[in-house]
C-alpha cells in the first residue's frame, strides 16, 4: 500500500480529465434531456484541431507560445463542430420523439469519427502529439509527468471560471433557470435556443481542453479516442448527478479514482485476487455506478425530481 | 382547413403528346436493355451484349415496365385499373423518375468508371434519351399538386461556406507542400468544396420543390371492385411472390453499382406504388386475409434459400439473426420504452451459454446438449441476467438506464475476456472464445449436410437459414400477441406516461422488468443459434459500435429507422442496415461514413422511421396538412411524444 | 476499339468461355486461377488487412510477370471481413462458391479463423493465414499438454505461432539481457494474451521471476495505475503481449514516471510506428519472426517491389508473411498442374493445391518456407531489434528450438 | 367513526413537506359511501398535493389514509388496485393510443391474463378480452364517446379528452372517484354536462372527490365542501357554511390569511 498516493493522484489526474469531458455531457442534458452520444467525438475533433494548429506553426516554437493556440484552435473546431451539430441534426429534431435524437447522435458520432479517419492525413493510425518536455517531477513519493502539468492547471481554473460564469452572468443564470424549468424561463423571455446553443458550445469547449490534456499526456490523438473517453465521461455524469456541473466533475474524480484503485488494490482483497487489475478495473467502476445509483438514485449531486402530477 | 390542390402539368403540353413522350420514354427504357450498353467487359456485370439483358440492364426492363403500366392503368386501360385507384399521374412520373434514376446512374457510372462518354454504346444512349423523355412527357402529364408551396431558403450563415470554399482552395495552395501542414489543409478546403456542394444541392432541392408542388391526392377514392376472394388472396400471394423476388434480387446482387442502382429503382417504385394507391390496396387485403397474409409472408421468407446458393443463404441467414434480435429490441424499446444501448450483450450471453453446452472441445463444461435443451438453457441465462441488470435500475429514471445498459454491454464483453483462467476462472477461454462448436444434428437431420428438398439442394446456411427463421417467426409470434394485449397496452401505457399508467393501476416497475426480460429471453434464443451458425464465439462479436452489424448501436438504428412499436419496421430496416454496408464494399473507407450520415439524414427527414407505426403516422403528419403558410417548419408545433 | 465492338455485337452470353478477356493474351488454353484474400480492409486494422491485400497483389502480378506457372493466369479476390467473425464467414463461404478459387490468404484475426477453418475444410480449399498465432488453431485445444492434434487439414499459417516468439524473448531477455524480474503485461486478445502465456512458461522455467502480472484495455491510453505498480514492483524489464497502439503509450508513460526499463514485445510492436508514437522507446525489444530483412535478398526486393508497385498503403506487419502465403498458394498450383501433363486436374483441384501446398519449400521473404504436420511455418528463425536512435536495430538472431 | 356505515375515505391529519416547505399540513378529510366532496382552495394551496398524496404519488410525511378501513400502500397502482381512480389537472391520456386502448389500460387491474396467456392465446384469454372490451364500450357509451372508440386520445377535443380520462378512471371499478379540477378550460355548457356526468356516476354507487377553482359547480355538485388555503383546511361544510366563512372569502379575495392560520385548525374540528 505504499503506493498509495501515488494512486490516488494518478485517479484524480484521470479523474479530472473525465470531468472535463463530462461537463459537457451534463450541460447539454440538463437543457435539452438529450444524451449527446457525439460528445466524445467532440473531444477528438478538438484534439485534431490543436494538432492542425501545432503543425501549422513554425518547427521548433517553444511549446508554451504554441500551447496556447493549440488550444484556441482546438476550442474553436470543436465549438464549431457542436454549434452545427445542434444547429442542422439536433434543432430539427427537438419535438420529434425522444429516441430519435439520440440515434442522430449515434451516426453524428460514426460520421465525425469517419470523417477524420478517411480525410484528416495520416489519421488511420494514432498520430503524434507533442508533449512537455522534461523530466516528471515528484513531490515526496508521488511523481507526476511534466504533461500533466496543463490537466492539473486547466482543470481547476475551468471549474472556477464555469462556476462564475452560471452564477454571476445573467447568461449563465439564465442557463441554470432553463435546466430547471424550460417552459417557465421561455415564458420570462428566456431566449432558449440561445441557451441551448451556448450549452454546447460550452460543453465543446472544454471538450478541447481535455483533448489538449489527452493529447499531452498521451502523446498522441487518434480518431478513437473520443470512444472511450466518452463513455467514461458519460458515467461520470451520470454517477454525479446528470444536470449538475460540479456533480460531473464529483462524478469525473470518482470514477478515476474508482479505476486506479481497482487496478491497484482489488486484487489484494480477500477471495478477490482473480478480480482485480487492469482487466477488471471497467467492471468495478460500473458496480460503483450501480451501487451509487442504487442508494441515490439521482446521482452524487443531482436533485431529485419530483413528478408533477 | 382544407389543403388546396391542383391537378396541372408543370410543363405545359398537350395531354396527347404528353402522354405518348412518356409512353416512348418508358418503352425506350425498357428496350435499351436489349441492346449493348457499352463496349468493354471492364464495367461490372459485362453489359456489352445484344439480346441478352444482364444486372442493371434488368433493373431498366422493370422500370421501363412498370412507368408503362402505371400510364396505362392511369389511363384507365381496362385490367389494369384496379392497381392504380388514385388515378394519379403523379405515380407515373415518379415511376419515369426511376426510370430516369436508373438511367442515369447506369450511364454515368459506366462513363465515369471507364472514363469517359466515349464508352457508352448505342443501347446507352437510348437509355439515357428514353429516360430523359420519360421524364419530361410525365412532367407534361396532368399532376396532383398543390397550389402554393413557400420557396424555403436554408440557413443563410450557410451560404458563407460558397465563397469560403475558393478562398480555402487558394489557401491550400498557397501553403509549400513540404510543410507538415500541408496535406491538413488540403483536406480541409476539399471538406469545404464538398459541404459547399450540399449546400447549394440542397437549396436546389426546395426551389424544385417549390416549382413542382407535387402534393397528395385528396379526391375521394372510387370503391375497388368487388373482386371474387380466391381472386383477393392470389393478389396477397403474387404480391409476396414479387417482394420475395425483389428482396433476393438485392441480396442477391453481386457487385456495389447494381444495388445502388436496385436501391435507387425500389425507392421510386414504392413512392409510384404509393401514389397510384396499389399500396393502399394491397394493405387493405393484407388486413383482410391476415392469415392468408401471415403464410405468405412466411412462405415467402422460406422459399429464399431454394432460389439461390449457399453464399447468399449465409448472408440471409446473418440477416435474419440480426432482424431477429432488432425484434427482440422493439418490445424493449418500441413498446415499453425502455432505452437499451446494450443489448447485443443478450444475444452474446445466449450464444455464449450455447456454446459451452455444445459439446466444443474448448468449452471447459463437457456436456452436450440437446439443441432443445440448449435453446432453453440459453433462453434462461439471458432471461436471468436480463433481470438482473433490471431490477436494479428499471426504479430508475429512464435515461439513467441508458447507461447502465451500455456499461452492462461493455462488462459483458470485458468479463467473457477474463474468464480465461488467468484474470478470473476458467469459463469462456477469453478473447479465443469456444470455437469449433459442433454443427446441429435435430432428428437425425444434420445441419452441415447437403439436403436435397423438393428436388433442389439446400446446404448448410440453408438450413440454418431455415431453423433461424423459425425463431423469427417465434419471436413475430410473440411480439404481435403480447403487444396486441392487456401486457402490451400496459407497455404502451407506460412508454406514453408512467405516471398516468400507475394511476391506472399498472405496476410499473414489474411491467417494465417483464418487457426487459422477455426482451433479453428473445436474444438468447437468436445467440443460441449464431453460436452454431458462425462455429465460434468470441467476446469481440458483441461490442457497442461497430462497422457492421450485429452490435448494439446498429440494432437501435434497426428499430428506429425501421419504425417502433411495429414488426415489418425493424425487419425491413435490419435488412437495410446489413445489406447496406455490405454491398457497399466498394465504397471501402467510405462507407461508414456515408452510413453515419445516412442516419443523421433519415432521422431529419422521417423521424417516425420508413415504417411508421399507424398511431406516429398519425402523430408526424397530422401537422403537415394544415401547413400554416409562412411557418418555419422546424418549429411546427408537434406535441412532445413520451417525454 | 472497332474490333471490340463487333466482337462483342456477334457474342452471345451463352459462348462465353474461360477467360473472356483472353484475345489479349496469345495462349487460348489460359486458366484463370483465383486466390482469394480475407482481411479487414475497412475500419481500424484495415492498414495492416490493406498491407495483406497489396501483397498477395503484389505476388500474384510477379507470378503472372514472369509466367511462374505456364497456362494459367492468377487473380486476387479480395474480401473485407472487418475483422468479425460473422462477415468473414460469408466471405469463406462466397470464396468457395466461386469455384475458380483455389487458394485464400487470411484471415488477420484468430476469432475470424476460427469461424472459416470448417467451412474451408469441408471444400478442401487451402487456407493461410498470414498473422495468426494462436496455437489452439493448428494443435488442437489441448497442445499445452502436449496432446496435439490438427483439426483442420487445409489450415495453414506463414505466422509463427505464440509457442515460438514468447519463449524466444523469454530466453533472450534471461539469458542475454540478464534480466531475472519481469513484469508482465498483455492486452486480453488473442495475440497478446498468447504471447504473455507463453512467455512466462519459457521464463520461469529458466528461472526467472515475474515481478508482476497485468492486462489493459487495448483502447486505453492511460496506463498510469498500471506504470505504478510495475515502478512499485521493482522490475527490471517489462513484456507486453500486444500491439504497437498501446505498447507505444505504455512505455513512454513508463518512461515518464521515472521507471527506465526496457519494455519488450512481439512482431506486433515492431513497428516504425511504435518508435514514432514512443519518443523515448530507446533501448525497448522486440522479436520478429525471420533473419533480418538486411541478410535476406528474397526481402530486399520484395520491399524493392512493394515500393515500385506503387501501392497507396504500407505492406505493414504482416506484409511479408502475406506474400509468403500467397506464393505458397502458386507453388502449389504450380506443382500440381506440373504433376498433371501442364493442366489443371479437371476433378478436385482444391484438394490436390491443398495436398501440394503441404509438400510446398521455398526461400520466400521471411525465409524458408515450408509447413509441419500441424499446417505451421517451419520457419523457427526469429530476430531480436531494439531501438537503437528511432530505428529498429538488430541486436540477435537465433532460432528457436524448445 | 365506528358507526354503522364507516367512511369510504378517512384521512387523518396528513402533512406533506418538501424540504422546509410544508406544502400540506395536517389535513383531515372523510367521505362516505355515496358522497360527492369538493376540495377548493386559491392557487398552490396544495390541492394537488393533497391529491397526490392519496394516491400513493408522494409518501405523506405524517398522518394515514384509511380506505373502507385499511390504510393505503404507498404505491399508486395498489391504491388503484384497493379502489380509489383519479383523473390529473393536466389531462394525462396516452395520447398514441386510441379512445378505446385508452379505457382498455383502465381495466389492467381488474384483469388478470398475463404473458403467457396472451402468447397461447387459450380461449379464457379470448374470453377475458371480451369481456373487457364490452366493459370498455359501455363506459364509452355511459360517457358519450362510443363513437370515437377508434380514435387516437390525441386527436380528441378539450372537452372529450376530459370525459374519455373519466371513463379511463371509471374502468378499474372504483368505489372513489378522484377529480382533479375536471372543468379547467371548459365553458359552460361543457360544465353542465360534467356536472350531469358527476351525478351520474354517483348514481352508480360511485363517491367523488373533486377539486375545483369553479365555486358554481361546487356549490351545485357537492354535498360537502372543504377549502385548503396555504395547506390547512381552514373549512369544511355545506355551502352557505364555506360561502360565508370569512377566511374563505378574505383568501379567495387575497387578503393576507396570516392571521387567521394559526386558528384555523380548530376552528374546523
Amino acid at each position: 500500500m505504499h503506493d498509495l498516493p501515488q494512486q490516488l493522484a494518478n485517479g484524480l489526474i484521470l479523474g479530472a480529465l473525465y470531468g472535463l469531458v463530462a461537463i459537457g455531457y451534463t450541460m447539454v442534458y440538463g437543457i435539452v434531456q438529450l444524451i449527446n452520444f457525439a460528445h466524445g467525438e467532440i473531444v477528438m475533433v478538438g484534439g485534431f484541431g490543436a494538432l492542425t494548429a501545432y503543425l501549422a506553426l513554425p518547427g521548433g516554437t517553444t511549446l508554451w507560445l504554441a500551447l496556447p493556440l493549440m488550444l484556441i484552435a482546438g476550442i474553436l473546431v470543436s465549438t464549431l463542430t457542436a454549434v452545427a451539430a445542434e444547429r442542422f441534426a439536433y434543432r430539427p429534431l427537438r419535438n420529434a420523439p425522444r429516441l430519435a435524437p439520440l440515434i442522430t447522435a449515434i451516426g453524428l458520432s460514426i460520421f465525425l469519427q469517419q470523417l477524420v479517419f478517411s480525410f484528416y492525413p495520416d489519421a488511420k493510425k494514432a498520430r503524434v502529439f507533442p508533449k512537455i518536455p522534461g523530466d516528471p517531477f515528484s513531490l515526496g513519493s508521488v511523481t507526476v509527468q511534466r504533461s500533466d502539468l496543463f490537466l492539473i492547471i486547466a482543470a481547476p481554473l475551468c471549474m472556477l471560471a464555469l462556476g462564475w460564469f452560471v452564477t454571476r452572468t445573467r447568461s449563465g443564470r439564465a442557463m441554470q433557470a432553463t435546466s430547471q424549468d424550460p417552459d417557465t424561463a421561455k415564458l420570462m423571455g428566456i431566449d432558449t435556443d440561445r441557451i441551448i446553443v451556448m450549452a454546447f458550445a460550452i460543453g465543446a469547449a472544454f471538450a478541447a481542453v481535455a483533448a489538449v490534456a489527452y493529447g499531452l499526456r498521451s502523446g498522441q490523438v487518434d480518431f478513437r479516442m473520443g470512444f472511450i473517453l466518452g463513455l467514461k465521461a458519460f458515467t461520470a455524469a451520470v454517477l454525479g448527478g446528470i444536470g449538475n456541473i460540479y456533480g460531473a466533475m464529483l462524478g469525473g474524480l470518482a470514477l478515476g479514482l474508482a479505476e486506479a484503485l481497482a487496478t491497484g488494490y482489488i486484487q489484494h482483497l480477500p477471495g478477490m485476487h482473480l478480480f482485480g487489475g487492469g482487466a477488471w478495473k471497467d467492471v468495478w467502476a460500473f458496480v460503483l455506478l450501480i451501487l451509487v445509483l442504487l442508494v441515490r438514485p439521482q446521482g452524487l449531486l443531482g436533485e431529485r425530481v419530483a413528478d408533477r402530477a | 382547413m382544407t389543403t388546396r390542390t391542383e391537378t396541372t402539368p408543370v410543363i405545359p403540353l398537350p395531354a396527347t403528346a404528353a402522354t405518348t413522350l412518356t409512353g416512348l420514354g418508358a418503352l425506350a427504357v425498357a428496350a435499351s436493355a436489349a441492346m449493348s450498353w457499352t463496349w468493354t467487359s471492364d464495367f461490372p456485370g459485362d453489359l456489352t451484349y445484344y439480346g441478352s439483358p444482364v444486372g442493371l440492364q434488368w433493373l431498366a426492363v422493370a422500370a421501363g415496365v412498370l412507368t408503362l403500366a402505371l400510364l396505362l392503368a392511369t389511363l384507365g386501360t381496362p385490367g389494369l385499373r384496379w392497381a392504380a385507384p388514385t388515378r394519379s399521374n403523379n405515380a407515373v412520373l415518379y415511376a419515369a423518375t426511376g426510370a430516369l434514376a436508373v438511367a442515369a446512374y447506369s450511364v454515368t457510372s459506366i462513363s465515369t468508371e471507364l472514363g469517359g462518354l466515349a464508352n457508352l454504346e448505342p443501347g446507352g444512349w437510348v437509355l439515357a434519351g428514353g429516360g430523359l423523355l420519360g421524364v419530361l412527357g410525365a412532367l407534361g402529364l396532368p399532376l396532383d399538386r398543390r397550389t402554393h408551396v413557400p420557396l424555403r431558403i436554408l440557413d443563410k450563415r450557410l451560404f458563407l461556406l460558397l465563397p469560403a470554399a475558393p478562398v480555402g482552395w487558394i489557401a491550400a495552395h498557397a501553403i509549400p507542400g513540404d510543410k507538415p501542414v500541408a496535406p491538413v489543409m488540403t483536406a480541409l478546403s476539399g471538406a469545404l468544396a464538398i459541404a459547399a456542394g450540399a449546400v447549394l444541392l440542397l437549396q436546389l432541392g426546395h426551389l424544385a420543390n417549390s416549382q413542382l408542388r407535387l402534393g397528395k391526392v385528396d379526391r375521394p377514392l372510387p370503391a375497388p371492385r368487388e373482386l371474387p376472394s380466391w381472386v383477393e388472396v392470389l393478389l396477397i400471394v403474387a404480391a409476396f411472390g414479387v417482394g420475395s423476388y425483389a428482396i433476393t434480387f438485392g441480396i442477391d446482387t453481386d457487385y456495389g453499382e447494381l444495388f445502388i442502382g436496385y436501391l435507387l429503382l425500389i425507392a421510386f417504385m414504392i413512392a409510384a406504388l404509393a401514389g397510384s394507391g396499389l399500396l393502399g390496396r394491397l394493405r387493405a387485403l393484407t388486413l383482410k386475409y391476415r392469415p392468408v397474409t401471415t403464410g405468405a409472408a412466411f412462405a415467402a421468407a422460406a422459399s429464399f434459400p431454394f432460389q439461390t446458393g449457399e453464399q447468399y443463404a449465409s448472408v440471409a441467414t446473418n440477416i435474419l439473426i440480426f432482424a431477429t434480435v432488432a425484434l427482440g429490441l422493439n418490445i424493449v424499446v418500441g413498446l415499453a420504452g425502455l432505452l437499451d444501448l446494450g443489448y447485443v450483450a443478450f444475444l452474446g450471453v445466449g450464444a455464449y451459454a450455447a456454446a459451452l453446452v455444445s459439446g466444443s472441445p474448448a468449452s471447459p463444461i463437457h456436456v452436450q446438449l440437446p439443441f432443445w435443451a440448449a435453446v432453453i438453457v440459453g433462453a434462461a441465462v439471458s432471461m436471468v441476467f436480463g433481470v438482473v441488470i433490471g431490477a436494479p435500475t428499471l426504479r430508475l429514471r429512464g435515461d439513467y438506464l441508458a447507461i447502465v445498459t451500455l456499461g452492462f454491454g461493455e462488462i459483458f464483453r470485458i468479463t467473457m475476456q477474463n474468464l480465461n483462467g488467468t484474470t478470473g476462472p476458467n469459463v469462456t477461454n477469453g478473447s479465443n472464445g469456444i470455437p469449433r462448436i459442433p454443427e446441429l444434428n435435430i432428428l437425425g437431420f444434420d445441419f452441415s449436410q447437403t439436403h436435397a428438398l423438393g428436388g433442389i439442394q439446400i446446404g448448410r446456411f440453408g438450413n440454418y437459414y431455415l431453423l433461424m427463421l423459425l425463431v423469427t417467426a417465434l419471436v413475430v409470434l410473440v411480439f404481435a400477441r403480447v403487444g396486441n394485449s392487456r401486457i402490451g397496452r400496459a407497455w404502451i401505457a407506460i412508454r406514453e406516461d408512467e405516471t398516468a399508467a400507475e394511476a391506472m393501476g399498472i405496476n410499473g416497475f414489474r411491467l417494465k422488468l417483464l418487457a426487459f426480460a422477455l426482451g433479453a429471453c428473445l436474444a438468447g434464443v437468436a445467440g443460441t443459434v449464431q453460436a452454431h451458425v458462425t462455429y465460434t464465439v468470441t467476446p469481440d462479436q458483441y461490442t457497442f459500435a461497430d462497422a457492421l452489424p450485429p452490435n448494439s448501436a446498429f440494432l437501435l438504428a434497426a428499430v428506429i429507422l425501421g419504425g417502433m412499436g411495429t414488426i415489418s419496421g425493424p425487419l425491413a430496416g435490419a435488412t437495410l442496415l446489413f445489406l447496406i454496408p455490405k454491398k457497399l464494399e466498394f465504397l471501402s473507407d467510405y462507407q461508414l461514413l456515408v452510413f453515419g450520415a445516412a442516419l443523421i439524414v433519415l432521422m431529419r427527414v422521417r423521424p417516425e422511421g420508413l415504417i411508421p407505426n399507424r398511431r406516429r403516422q398519425l402523430e408526424f403528419h397530422e401537422a403537415d396538412e394544415p401547413a400554416p403558410p409562412a411557418a418555419d417548419d422546424d418549429t411546427t408545433a408537434l406535441t412532445k411524444a413520451g417525454a | 476499339m472497332i474490333g471490340a465492338l463487333s466482337l462483342s455485337a456477334c457474342g452471345s452470353r451463352g459462348g462465353k468461355s474461360g477467360d473472356n478477356a483472353g484475345s489479349k493474351d496469345n495462349n487460348a488454353a489460359t486458366t484463370t486461377v483465383v486466390i482469394g484474400v480475407d482481411a479487414p480492409l475497412t475500419g481500424d486494422l484495415s492498414a495492416l488487412g490493406l498491407g495483406i491485400r497489396n501483397s498477395v497483389d503484389l505476388a500474384v502480378k510477379t507470378a503472372n510477370a514472369t509466367n511462374e506457372v505456364p497456362g494459367v493466369k492468377f487473380e486476387v479476390k479480395a474480401l473485407d471481413d472487418t475483422a468479425k467473425p460473422a462477415p468473414g464467414q460469408q466471405n469463406a463461404t462466397q470464396l468457395v462458391s466461386d469455384s475458380k478459387v483455389l487458394g485464400v490468404v487470411g484471415p488477420l484475426n484468430s476469432s475470424v479463423a476460427q469461424s472459416m477453418q470448417q467451412i474451408f475444410d469441408d471444400a478442401g480449399l487451402t487456407e493461410i493465414s498470414p498473422a495468426n498465432t494462436g496455437v489452439a488453431l493448428s494443435q488442437g485445444e489441448k497442445w499445452a499438454t502436449g496432446d496435439k492434434k490438427r483439426p483442420f487439414k487445409s489450415y495453414f499459417r506463414t505466422a509463427t505461432t505464440d509457442a515460438v516468439q514468447g519463449p524466444f524473448a523469454a530466453q533472450f531477455l534471461y539469458n542475454d539481457a540478464k534480466k531475472t524480474k519481469v513484469f508482465l503485461i498483455d492486452d486480453q486478445k488473442t495475440y497478446g494474451a498468447g504471447l504473455a502465456a507463453t512467455f512466462k512458461g519459457q521464463f520461469t522455467k529458466l528461472g526467472g521471476t515475474l515481478a508482476g502480472e497485468e492486462h489493459v484495455n487495448p483502447d486505453d491510453r492511460d496506463f498510469s495505475a498500471i506504470v505504478t505498480k510495475v515502478k512499485a514492483s521493482g522490475a527490471d524489464a517489462v513484456y507486453y503481449g500486444g500491439e504497437y497502439p498501446a505498447a507505444g503509450p505504455l512505455s513512454l508513460q513508463l518512461k515518464d514516471a521515472g521507471v527506465n526499463i526496457p519494455l519488450m514485445g512481439g512482431d506486433g510492436i515492431q513497428s516504425d510506428e511504435f518508435i514514432k508514437l514512443n519518443p523515448k522507446s530507446q533501448g525497448d525489444f522486440a522479436t520478429a519472426v525471420g533473419l533480418p530483412v538486411e541478410t535476406l535478398d528474397t526481402a530486399k526486393k520484395f520491399i524493392a517491389d512493394y515500393k515500385a508497385a506503387n501501392y497507396k498503403d504500407a505492406y505493414e506487419t504482416y506484409g511479408g508473411y502475406s506474400y509468403d502465403s500467397a506464393w505458397a498458394i502458386i507453388e502449389g498450383v504450380k506443382n500440381v498442374v506440373a504433376a498433371n501433363n501442364g493442366k489443371l486436374p479437371s476433378g478436385d483441384a482444391r484438394k490436390a493445391v491443398r495436398d501440394a501446398v503441404q509438400k510446398v519449400s521455398f526461400n520466400g521473404v521471411t525465409g524458408k518456407v515450408s509447413f509441419d504436420e500441424f499446417g505451421d511455418t517451419t520457419n523457427k528463425q526469429l530476430t531480436v531489434y531494439t531501438v537503437k536512435d528511432g530505428k529498429w536495430a538488430v541486436e540477435k538472431s537465433g532460432t528457436f528450438n524448445g | 367513526m365506528t358507526t354503522t356505515t364507516a367512511p369510504l375515505l378517512d384521512v387523518t391529519g396528513v402533512t406533506m413537506r418538501f424540504g422546509g416547505l410544508t406544502a400540506v399540513n395536517d389535513v383531515s378529510l372523510t367521505v362516505g359511501e355515496g358522497e360527492i366532496i369538493g376540495l377548493i382552495g386559491p392557487n398552490g394551496a396544495g390541492k394537488t398535493t393533497f391529491f397526490n398524496c392519496l394516491t400513493g404519488l408522494y409518501v405523506p410525511t405524517e398522518g394515514a389514509v384509511r380506505y373502507r378501513g385499511t390504510v393505503l400502500p404507498p404505491k399508486p397502482h395498489l391504491v388503484t388496485q384497493a379502489g380509489i381512480a383519479r383523473t390529473f389537472q393536466n389531462i394525462r391520456l396516452f395520447a398514441n393510443m386510441t379512445v378505446l386502448e385508452n379505457v382498455l389500460v383502465g381495466r389492467h387491474t381488474r384483469t388478470r391474463e398475463g404473458i403467457f396467456s396472451a402468447i397461447l392465446r387459450l380461449p379464457r384469454y379470448h374470453h377475458a378480452e371480451a369481456e373487457s372490451r364490452e366493459k370498455a364500450m359501455e363506459l364509452l357509451a355511459f360517457t358519450g364517446l362510443a363513437h370515437k372508440a377508434d380514435h387516437l386520445a390525441r386527436n380528441l377535443p378539450y372537452g372529450e379528452q376530459r370525459k374519455l380520462e373519466i371513463a379511463r378512471a371509471l374502468a378499474s371499478d372504483p368505489g372513489l372517484l378522484l377529480l382533479d379540477e375536471p372543468t379547467a378550460g371548459m365553458n359552460p355548457q361543457e360544465t353542465r354536462a360534467a356536472e350531469e356526468l358527476v351525478f351520474a356516476i354517483r348514481d352508480q354507487g360511485v363517491s367523488v372527490l373533486v377539486i375545483e377553482h369553479d365555486m358554481r359547480f361546487i356549490f351545485n355538485l357537492c354535498d360537502r365542501t372543504a377549502v385548503l388555503v396555504q395547506g390547512q383546511k381552514i373549512v369544511e361544510g355545506d355551502r352557505a357554511t364555506v360561502q360565508n366563512d370569512e377566511r374563505v372569502i378574505s383568501a379567495y379575495l387575497g387578503a393576507p390569511l396570516e392571521s387567521t392560520t394559526p386558528a384555523a385548525p380548530e376552528d374546523t374540528q
